[in-house]
C-alpha cells in the first residue's frame, strides 16, 4: 500500500516545521521552570509552597490535589470513546480514538506524578504503597485502580489497536523502523486478524468500562466519605466527579483534536460531524454537572452545619465568590453554547471549541473550589478562618507538568500516527 | 494456542489478586487496636501484579501464534 | 487491656495554656506546632459577653477518620487506644490530616531542625554579645532540650512513634505522650496543668479516678454527630463551636 | 540536594532488595531477615547511653519562685516539671515555668562581659571583654564615685530575687540610692495597708472560707497576688468556687476573669476610689456596722475637735465614754466609747472620728457614683447590699478550738492602686471592709503573708517633712512625704532637679535584671534621666532595651543555673524555705549574681572588714554564731547557703536543698493565721479609719508651699475628685490602660521564642461599637494619640485594632509586653503602651507611684 494512499494520515510526520520546534523549546523551557521549583521543593520541603496546616488557617491539600484531580478527569476520554467505537460501532468517532487513548494516558501519568509530587516523602511513598497498602483507604483504590489498573489497561488497548498501524509503517519503511517492529510485534494483517483484534478489543473495552466508572466515582469517594471535612460529605461527590470528568474529560478532547486538525490540515477525516457528536455529550454532561452543583450549594446553605454555611457563603458572596462564579458562569455559559447550537442545528466548530474551553477553566476551578474552602474555612472547631494561595513553586511545578503533558503528546504525533489508519488501507506487501 | 496463553495469565493474575487481597492489612472495626500490617509484606503489591497480568489476557490472546 | 481516656473540665481552665508549652517541652515540637491546642474565644454582645477556654489534644477516636484513611497504615491504633503515628512509615500525604474533623494534625512542611525556635544547627547569634558555639551546644542536639529518651520504639510492633522523632515530610500529632504512658506516668499536659483541668486514666478499670469522674458527673464529646467515639470527655459548659473570633489568635 | 540524594540512595537501594525481599518471603525467609531491609530514616546509631538525674531548683522567670524539678539528661536540662512538695505550685509550672528552659540554650543571652564602644541612646556596639578586666572597670567607677559622695552611687533593684544578698547587703555596704522596681507592682497599695491597718502587703482574700469575692481586675486569674506570681491563686480561687464562693469582678474589660465571675461590673477607668467610697455610704446606710470591732480595733471612737485634729489629754486620744459620759482616754479600763453624736469637752465641740465618717460619706449615694463610675446606680448598691447580708457581722466561728470573727466576704484588689488616685482608693477600699469588720477576720481581707505588722504604721505616722535639699527620690520632701521612690519619678525629677529641690545628679547607675525603659511609665523622661549618667553597668542574662542603649558594661549573669534564694513557700497558709539550686553550670560565660557581687565589692574595697558585704550579710541572712562568716575571708555562695541552712536549723546544710526541696515546712497554726487570734489581738494596733497625719502633711506641705495638686488628695478621709485626666480636651474621648498576659512577666518572657508564639502580636483592644463609630475596623492600623492634662505634651504610636467585646466602649487596652526591639522574635510587633503613659503632676500619686491610665484619641493611621 504505497505512500499516496496513506497521504493524508502521515501529514503530522512531514509537517515538523519551524513552528513546531519553537513549541517544543517553550515546553523545554517550562519543564524546566518546573523542574527547578521541584529541585527547590525536595530539598526545602513542602515548607516553600503555600500549603500550611488544616486549622492553623491553612490548607494541607492545594493545587497539586486539584491538578491531580483535574487530570485523572480528563483521561475519562480516552476510554469512552474508544468503548463508543468499539462496542456501539460507531465508525464515527474512529479518527479520534486514538487520541482519546492517548489524551487517558498522558493524563493518568500526569496526574500520578502530582500525586508523587504532593507527598512529604515521594521515594518513601512509592515503595510503602506497595508494601503496607490498606484497601480501607480510597487512597488505596485511587493508587491501585487508577494510577495502575486505568493506566496499564489503556495502554494495552492502545497497543493492542495500534499493532496493525505500526505494521502498515514498518512495511512502508517509514519512520524509526525498531520501534514499529516492536509495536507490531509480529502482526500480518489479514481479515481473520483483523477480526480476532476487534473482538479482543470489545472484550478489553468491556473489560475497562467498569474500571472507567469505578476510577472516577473512587476519585469522588476521596473525599465524599471525609466526615471530618464539611462541604466534602455528600453522596453525590462521587457522581459528580464521574460528571464532571465526562464533561472536561470530552472537552479536552475536543480541543487536542481541533488543534491537530489545524496544524496537520486534517480537515477531510476529522469532520465536523465528529465534533458535533462531542460536543452534544459534553453539553449534556456539563448540564447535568450544574445541577448537580446546584443541588449541592442549595442543600449547604439551607441547612448545612455552620462550617458548610460558612463556604456557601464564603463561596456565593465573600471571599471566594470571584472564583465560584467564574466556574458556574463558565459551565452555563458552555451549556448555552451547545444547546443554543443543537437547537438552531447547526454547529460552528469556533461554538465547539469556546465551550469545551470554558468547561475545562470550570472544571479547573471546581476542582479546587471543593478541595480548598472545606480546609481554610470548613473548620468544625473554633479555629480562626484560614486562606490559601498557592506560591510560585506550585505554579511553576504545576505549569512544568502542564508542558510535560503537551511535550510527550506532540512527541507522539512525531513517532506514531495520531488516527488509526482504516480498513481500506491494506496493510498487505 | 493463543487462547490457552490467555486463560494462563488470566489465572495467574486471578490468583495473584486473590493472594493480595487475603494479605493485605483487613478492613475492619478500628475500635480495637487495628491490624494495620499486611499479613505479609508487598501484599498490595501482589495485588497490583495481579490485576496488570490479568489485563494482560487480550495481549496474551492476540500475541497467540495465529492459526 | 488498658483503654485509656482523658476528661476534660471545661469550668477549671484558666486559658494559661501551660499545657501547650509542657507538650511542646516534652515532645519537642517545633514552631506553630501545637499537640495540644487551647481555644481562647469570646461570644456574645457587650455588656453581656462571654469568655470560653477549651483544651483540645487528639481525641484518640475510637472510629478513627485518620486511621481509615491513611493509605500505608503509618496511623494505626495502638494496644492502650492511643491513635499512634509510625514515623518511619508515613508517607505524608496529609490524608490524616485533611480527615480529622478535631485538625489536631501538624505536617513537618520543613526540615524540624530549621522549624525549632532558634536555629542551633546554623549557629544563629554564634557572635552576637560575645562569641561561643552555639552548633554544639548540647551536643548538637536541635533542640538541645530534646530528650533522647523519646527514642525507644513502642509497644510490641517496635514502632517509632513517641514525640522528639520529627522528620520532614511526615505528619505528627498528640500521642497521649505514648513515652510517659509507657512508663507508668500522665501524660506532660495532664501532670503540670496548675488548676488540674485534667483527668487521665485506664476505663476499662472501674475505680480509676476517670471512671469515677465520668460516672459521677455528665459529660460530653466533641462533635459527636461525626461517629468518631472520641476518648476525650468534657465537663462543664462547653464553647460555642460556630463562633470564630479569638480572644489572643496565634498567627501563623 | 546532597543529604536528600544519601538519603534517597539508602532507599532506592532498600527498595531494590525490599522487592526482592518479598519473593525471599514466599520462599520462606525469616521476618528477621526482611525486618533489616525495611527502608528506615537515619537516625542515632545504637542505643544511645543515657545518664538521667533529677535536680531540685527553684523557678527563675515569673516572682514566685515555684519549686522545680529539673530532668537532666546527659548534663543537659531537658524537662522542667512542678516539685509537689512546695505548697506554691503543688507540682505544677504555669506557662513561663516550663517555657524558661529555652533560657538555658538562648544564644541571644549575654555571652561574655561587654564593653560599649558606641555612643549612647542608640543601639550599643559592644566588644568582648574578660571578665577580669569588666569588673575591674566597674569597680575603679564605683570606688571613685563612693569616694566622691555615696549619693552619687544608685542601684536600680529588679526582678533580683535574694533580698538579702542584694538588697539588705549590697545597698547598704555600697552605701547607693535603692530605686524600687514598681513597674507593675503596687507600693501605693502597701502604703495604704501599712498605713491603715498595718500591713505590708495588698488586698486579697482568705480563700478558704471566703464566700463572696469582690474582684478587682483580673489579677485573680491572670497576674497572682501581690507575693505571688500566677499559679497559687488561682489554684485558691477553684477551690473556693468549688465551696460555692461567688465572684463580683470590677473591671473596665471582662478579660480573663471570664468564666470565673459570676457578675461583671464593667466600671469606667480611674473611678475605683468613687465606687468604694459609695460601697461604705451604702453599708452605713443598711446598718451594716461592727460596731464592736470599730470600737475596740480602730481609732473610730477618737474625738475629733472642730479643726479637724484628734482630741489629746497628755499625748493620749480621747473617746466619749457612754457609761461616764464623759471624755476618757481611747485605752481607759471599762470604757463603752460612743461612735456617733457630738459632744463638748471643755469649750471644744468634738466628735468621734466615725461620725465624721459618716458625715463624710453621706454626699457618696450611689445615685451620685452612677455617671462617674458608668454603672447604674442599682447594680452599685445590690453590691453594698450583697456585702453586707453575706459579712454575717457578730457571727463567730471556732477553728481548732479558737474562736473567731467570721465575715466570709473579702476583697481582691492588687493592682487597683496604679492610678492617680491609688493610695486613697485602696484606703477607701479597706474602710469599706473596717466597716464589715472583716479585716483578717475567717474568710475576710487579709494583706500579707507574713502573718506580722509592719513597721511603717508608725512610721508612716510620724514623717518629718523637711526643707529641700532632698535625694533623688524626693525622700521626706514636701512633696511625696509619704513615698514609694520609683524610677519613673526620679526620671521626672532629674529633668528639672532645681524645682524638687534637689542639688546632685548622680553619677554610676547600676542595674540589676530590670528594663526601665520598657517597664516603668514616661519612656521619654527615662531616657533622658538614664543619658545623665556617666557610667552604667548593667547585670543582666540578656541584652535589656536599657542596657542596648544607655550601658557601659553589660555583666552576664546566669538564669536558673546559680545558687540564689532563699524564698519562701508561703501561700498564705503554710510556711517554709526553698533555695534555686544550678542543674547546670552557668551556661557561656555567664556568673552567679551572688558571685558578681562578691566580687565586685572585694574589688571596690567593701567587701572585707565592719559594715562591709559580708558584715551585712551575716546580718541580713541572720547567720548565727558558729556559723557567721569571718569578716576578711572571701566567701563563696555555695558555702554561705550552706552556713544559712544550718543556722536555720538544717542539719545537712545546703545538701539538704539540693536532693529534697522545702526546709522547716510548716501549717500555720489557727492563732498565728487570723490576727484577731493573736496577743494582742493585730498586733495591738488601732486601725486607722481617721488619718489624722495625712491632714497634717497636707498643712505642713502647704506651709511649705508645695503646689496645690501635691497636697490636695492628703485628706483624713478618701476624698473624691476627678483625675487629672480626665481634663483633657473632650476630642481625646477614650481611656487607655494596660494589661498583663499570663504568658509574659517582664522583658525576660516576651523575648523568650516559645511564650511569644502564643500571642505573637501587640493589639489595642476595643469596643467594636466605638470601634465602628470611627470607621475603624479588626486589624486595621490606627494611630493612638495620648494627651498630657497638665503639659499639653501629646504622644503617639501606631498599632493594630482587635476587637473586643468584653471592653467598655470608652475604654481601650494594651498589653505592656510589647515594644522590645533587641531580641529577633519581639521586633515590629507592636509598641509598648508605656511611650504613652506619663509621670510628674497630675499622672504620679501622692504616694510618688504611677498611673497606667491616659485619656487617648485613636484615628486611622
Amino acid at each position: 500500500m504505497s505512500k499516496e494512499e496513506l497521504g493524508v494520515y502521515l501529514k503530522p510526520f512531514n509537517r515538523t516545521g519551524g513552528k513546531f520546534l519553537a513549541l517544543i523549546a517553550v515546553l523545554l523551557g517550562a519543564m524546566a521552570l518546573g523542574g527547578y521549583a521541584l529541585y527547590i521543593q525536595f530539598t526545602e520541603g513542602h515548607y516553600v509552597s503555600g500549603m500550611r496546616d488544616v486549622g492553623a488557617g491553612g490548607a494541607a491539600w492545594g493545587i497539586y490535589i486539584g491538578m491531580l484531580v483535574y487530570f485523572i478527569g480528563i483521561s475519562y476520554a480516552g476510554i469512552s470513546v474508544s468503548a463508543a467505537v468499539r462496542l456501539l460501532n460507531l465508525e464515527k468517532y474512529k479518527p479520534v480514538a486514538r487520541m482519546g487513548e492517548l489524551l487517558t494516558i498522558i493524563a493518568l501519568l500526569l496526574g500520578s506524578l502530582f500525586i508523587l509530587f504532593d507527598l512529604g516523602q515521594p521515594i518513601r511513598g512509592v515503595i510503602n504503597m506497595f508494601q503496607f497498602g490498606r484497601p480501607m483507604s480510597p487512597l488505596f483504590f485511587t493508587f491501585s485502580v487508577i494510577a495502575t489498573g486505568y493506566l496499564w489497561s489503556t495502554l494495552i488497548f492502545m497497543y493492542i489497536s495500534g499493532r496493525r498501524d505500526a505494521s502498515i509503517m514498518k512495511a512502508n519503511g517509514l519512520g524509526i523502523k525498531p520501534l514499529y517492529t516492536v509495536l507490531s510485534g509480529g502482526y500480518v494483517d489479514s481479515h481473520k486478524a483483523r477480526e480476532k483484534h476487534n473482538k479482543v478489543l470489545k472484550a478489553l473495552a468491556v473489560a475497562i468500562l467498569p474500571l472507567l466508572v469505578m476510577a472516577h466515582s473512587f476519585l469522588g469517594f476521596v473525599f465524599g466519605l471525609q466526615v471530618g471535612r464539611p462541604g466534602w460529605y455528600t453522596a453525590i461527590q462521587a457522581p459528580a466527579f464521574v460528571t464532571l470528568a465526562a464533561a472536561s474529560g470530552i472537552g479536552a478532547l475536543i480541543i487536542i483534536s481541533l488543534v491537530i486538525r489545524r496544524t496537520y490540515g486534517l480537515q477531510q477525516i476529522l469532520t465536523q460531524d465528529i465534533f458535533r457528536g462531542l460536543g452534544n455529550f459534553m453539553g449534556a454532561a456539563t448540564g447535568v454537572y450544574i445541577y448537580m452543583i446546584i443541588s449541592e450549594m442549595y442543600v449547604m446553605k439551607y441547612a448545612g452545619p455552620s462550617g458548610e454555611v460558612l463556604i456557601a457563603d464564603s463561596m456565593l458572596s465573600g471571599q471566594l465568590a470571584p472564583y465560584f462564579w467564574a466556574e458556574i458562569l463558565s459551565f452555563i455559559a458552555a451549556f448555552l453554547i451547545i444547546f443554543a447550537m443543537f437547537a438552531r442545528k447547526s454547529y460552528s466548530l469556533l461554538g465547539i471549541t469556546t465551550s469545551a474551553v470554558l468547561v475545562n477553566i470550570g472544571a479547573l476551578l471546581a476542582r479546587n473550589m471543593i478541595i480548598i474552602p472545606s480546609q481554610t474555612l470548613g473548620m468544625q472547631l473554633p479555629y480562626a478562618l484560614g486562606s490559601y494561595f498557592p506560591s510560585w513553586i506550585e505554579i511553576s511545578v504545576v505549569v512544568g507538568l502542564f508542558a510535560l503533558g503537551v511535550f510527550l503528546y506532540s512527541i507522539f504525533t512525531k513517532i506514531f500516527p495520531i488516527i488509526e489508519f482504516p480498513e481500506e488501507v491494506r496493510g498487505e506487501r | 494456542m493463543g487462547r490457552t496463553l490467555a486463560l494462563l495469565t488470566l489465572a495467574i493474575g486471578l490468583i495473584l489478586m486473590a493472594v493480595g487481597l487475603m494479605t493485605v492489612a483487613p478492613v475492619g472495626e478500628t475500635a480495637g487496636p487495628v491490624i494495620s500490617n499486611p499479613k505479609i509484606p508487598f501484599a498490595a503489591g501482589i495485588w497490583v501484579l495481579g490485576m496488570m497480568t490479568s489485563l494482560l489476557t487480550p495481549v496474551a490472546y492476540v500475541m497467540g501464534r495465529e492459526k | 487491656m488498658v483503654k485509656y481516656a482523658m476528661a476534660i473540665d471545661l469550668d477549671r481552665c484558666m486559658g494559661c495554656r501551660a499545657c501547650m508549652e509542657a507538650c511542646k517541652i516534652e515532645n519537642n515540637t517545633g514552631r506553630n506546632i501545637f499537640w495540644m491546642f487551647v481555644f481562647k474565644q469570646e461570644s456574645g454582645e457587650y455588656p453581656n459577653t462571654t469568655t470560653n477556654y477549651m483544651p483540645r489534644p487528639c481525641m484518640h477516636c475510637d472510629n478513627a477518620p485518620c486511621v481509615k484513611v491513611c493509605p500505608v497504615g503509618a496511623r494505626f491504633k495502638s494496644e492502650t487506644g492511643a491513635v499512634l503515628t509510625d514515623f518511619d512509615r508515613c508517607v505524608g500525604c496529609r490524608y490524616c490530616e485533611v480527615s480529622c474533623p478535631y485538625g489536631v494534625n501538624y505536617f513537618n512542611w520543613r526540615e524540624p531542625a530549621d522549624n525549632q525556635y532558634y536555629h542551633w544547627g546554623k549557629g544563629e547569634a554564634e557572635g552576637k554579645y560575645g562569641t561561643a558555639d552555639i552548633r554544639t551546644l548540647a551536643n548538637g542536639s536541635i533542640s538541645p532540650y530534646r530528650n533522647p529518651t523519646l527514642d525507644e520504639p513502642h509497644g510490641a510492633e517496635k514502632r517509632t512513634v513517641a514525640g522528639g522523632g520529627h522528620y520532614v515530610g511526615v505528619i505528627e500529632k498528640c500521642t497521649f505522650c505514648v513515652q510517659r504512658t509507657d512508663k507508668g506516668l500522665d501524660p506532660a499536659c495532664v501532670a503540670n496543668c496548675p488548676v488540674s483541668v485534667y483527668t487521665f486514666g485506664d476505663l476499662d478499670d472501674p475505680n480509676s479516678s476517670i471512671s469515677k469522674l465520668l460516672a459521677s458527673r455528665s459529660s460530653f464529646r466533641l462533635l459527636e454527630e461525626t461517629n468518631t467515639h472520641p476518648r476525650v470527655y468534657y465537663l462543664g459548659t462547653p464553647m460555642p463551636l460556630e463562633h470564630r473570633k479569638h480572644l489572643e489568635n496565634i498567627s501563623v | 540536594m546532597a543529604q536528600l540524594t544519601r538519603r534517597s540512595f539508602v532507599k532506592t537501594a532498600g527498595a531494590v532488595t525490599v522487592v526482592g525481599a518479598a519473593s525471599l518471603k514466599l520462599l520462606g525467609a525469616d521476618d528477621l531477615f526482611i525486618e533489616t531491609l525495611k527502608p528506615v530514616l537515619p537516625r542515632a546509631s545504637g542505643k544511645p547511653e543515657i545518664t538521667e538525674e533529677i535536680v531540685h531548683t527553684t523557678c527563675w522567670i515569673g516572682k514566685q519562685d515555684c519549686s522545680i524539678l529539673a530532668h537532666v539528661v546527659n548534663g543537659r536540662v531537658v524537662k522542667l516539671e512542678g516539685d509537689p512538695d512546695n505548697p506554691r505550685n503543688k507540682g505544677r509550672l504555669c506557662p513561663k515555668g516550663q517555657a524558661q528552659i529555652i533560657s538555658f540554650y538562648d544564644p541571644y543571652r549575654v555571652k561574655a562581659p561587654l564593653r560599649r564602644v558606641n555612643g549612647k541612646g542608640v543601639p550599643g556596639e559592644w566588644v568582648e571583654t574578660s571578665w577580669d578586666e569588666a569588673l575591674t572597670l566597674v569597680s575603679d567607677k564605683v570606688k571613685e564615685v563612693r569616694a566622691k559622695d555615696k549619693r552619687l552611687l544608685v542601684w536600680q533593684k529588679g526582678r533580683s530575687k535574694a533580698e538579702p544578698f542584694y538588697d539588705n547587703a549590697f545597698v547598704p555596704a555600697s552605701g547607693a540610692t535603692k530605686l524600687h522596681h514598681g513597674a507593675f507592682c503596687s507600693d501605693a497599695g502597701y502604703r495604704a495597708n501599712e498605713y491603715t491597718i498595718g500591713f505590708n502587703g495588698v488586698l486579697h482574700p482568705d480563700f478558704n472560707h471566703c464566700k463572696y469575692l469582690l474582684n478587682w481586675g483580673w489579677n485573680i486569674v491572670n497576674a497572682g497576688g501581690n507575693k505571688l506570681c500566677w499559679i497559687t491563686f488561682n489554684q485558691q480561687l477553684l477551690d473556693a468556687r468549688g465551696r460555692g464562693m461567688k465572684v463580683v469582678t470590677l473591671d473596665p474589660w471582662k478579660r480573663g476573669a471570664g468564666p470565673h465571675t459570676d457578675e461583671w461590673l464593667p466600671n469606667k477607668p480611674g473611678s475605683d476610689l468613687a465606687f468604694f467610697l459609695t460601697l461604705s455610704n451604702v453599708l452605713i446606710e443598711r446598718g451594716y456596722v461592727d460596731v464592736d470591732y470599730l470600737k475596740k480595733y480602730t481609732n473610730s471612737p477618737y474625738l475629733i475637735k472642730s479643726d479637724g485634729y484628734l482630741l489629746k489629754v497628755d499625748g493620749k486620744e480621747q473617746v466619749w465614754d457612754t457609761v461616764s459620759s464623759s471624755a476618757k482616754p481611747f485605752d481607759a479600763a471599762g470604757v463603752n466609747p460612743a461612735l456617733e453624736g457630738e459632744y463638748s469637752v471643755g469649750n471644744e465641740k468634738v466628735k468621734p472620728a466615725f461620725q465624721a465618717f459618716k458625715e463624710h460619706i453621706a454626699q457618696y449615694t450611689p445615685e451620685w457614683a452612677e455617671d462617674i463610675c458608668g454603672l447604674p446606680a442599682e447594680r452599685i448598691r445590690k453590691v453594698g447590699e450583697e456585702l453586707g447580708q453575706n459579712a454575717m457581722i457578730g457571727s463567730k466561728i471556732v477553728l481548732d478550738g479558737v474562736e473567731l470573727p467570721y465575715r466570709p466576704v473579702g476583697i481582691a484588689a492588687y493592682h487597683v492602686t496604679q492610678q492617680e488616685l491609688g493610695f486613697q482608693a485602696c484606703r477607701a477600699a479597706i474602710m469599706a471592709f473596717m466597716l464589715l469588720g472583716a479585716i483578717e477576720a475567717v474568710g475576710g481581707l487579709r494583706s500579707d503573708f507574713g502573718r506580722k505588722t509592719h513597721g511603717n504604721f508608725k512610721s508612716l505616722d510620724e514623717v518629718q517633712i523637711k526643707d529641700p535639699p532632698y535625694n533623688i527620690w524626693l525622700q521626706n520632701s514636701k512633696y511625696f512625704p509619704i513615698n514609694s521612690n520609683n524610677s519613673s519619678l526620679v526620671a521626672r525629677v532629674s529633668q528639672d532637679p532645681g524645682k524638687y529641690g534637689v542639688d546632685y545628679t548622680p553619677e554610676v547607675l547600676m542595674i540589676h535584671m530590670s528594663n526601665p525603659l520598657l517597664s516603668f511609665a514616661d519612656q521619654k523622661a527615662l531616657m533622658e534621666w538614664l543619658g545623665k549618667f556617666k557610667f552604667t553597668v548593667v547585670i543582666d542574662p540578656w541584652m535589656s532595651e536599657t542596657a542596648d542603649y544607655y550601658a557601659d558594661v553589660v555583666l552576664p549573669a546566669a538564669t536558673i543555673e546559680k545558687y540564689e534564694g532563699p524564698s519562701s513557700v508561703n501561700d498564705g497558709y503554710n510556711d517554709g524555705s526553698v533555695i534555686r539550686t544550678p542543674p547546670m553550670r552557668p551556661q557561656f560565660q555567664s556568673r552567679a549574681d551572688i558571685d558578681i557581687y562578691i566580687d565586685l565589692c572585694e574589688r571596690a574595697g567593701f567587701l572585707y572588714g565592719k559594715d562591709g558585704y559580708i558584715d551585712k550579710l551575716n546580718g541580713s541572712l541572720g547567720l548565727k554564731d558558729p556559723y557567721k562568716m569571718d569578716l576578711d575571708k572571701k566567701p563563696d555562695a555555695r558555702d554561705i547557703f550552706d552556713r544559712w541552712a544550718k543556722s536555720s536549723g538544717i542539719g545537712e546544710g545546703v545538701k539538704y536543698f539540693e536532693n529534697k526541696t522545702v526546709a522547716n515546712p510548716k501549717k500555720f497554726a489557727i492563732k498565728d493565721l487570723y490576727a484577731p487570734a493573736w496577743n494582742p489581738p493585730y498586733g495591738g494596733l488601732r486601725h486607722r479609719l481617721y488619718g489624722e497625719s495625712l491632714k497634717r502633711y497636707g498643712e505642713v506641705m502647704k506651709e511649705k508651699g508645695t503646689p496645690e495638686n501635691f497636697r490636695r488628695d492628703y485628706t483624713p478621709f478618701p476624698t473624691w475628685r476627678s483625675p487629672t485626666m480626665d481634663s483633657s480636651p473632650s476630642e481625646y474621648d477614650l481611656y487607655l490602660i494596660s494589661h498583663k498576659k499570663i504568658m509574659f512577666k517582664q522583658s525576660r518572657s516576651t523575648s523568650n521564642p516559645l511564650l511569644k508564639e502564643l500571642e505573637p502580636n501587640q493589639y489595642l483592644e476595643m469596643n467594636p461599637k466605638a470601634a465602628e463609630a470611627r470607621g475603624i475596623n479588626d486589624g486595621d492600623e490606627i494611630v493612638v494619640e495620648s494627651q498630657n492634662a497638665i503639659t499639653k505634651e501629646t504622644r503617639q504610636v501606631k498599632v493594630k485594632v482587635q476587637y473586643a467585646e468584653g471592653i467598655r466602649p470608652d475604654t481601650v487596652s494594651m498589653s505592656h509586653h510589647y515594644g522590645h526591639w533587641v531580641n529577633p522574635n519581639v521586633k515590629e510587633v507592636g509598641p509598648a503602651p508605656n511611650t504613652l503613659f506619663f509621670s510628674g503632676e497630675g499622672y504620679v500619686q501622692m504616694t510618688a507611684d504611677q498611673s497606667f491610665q491616659v485619656k487617648v484619641r485613636v484615628t486611622k493611621a
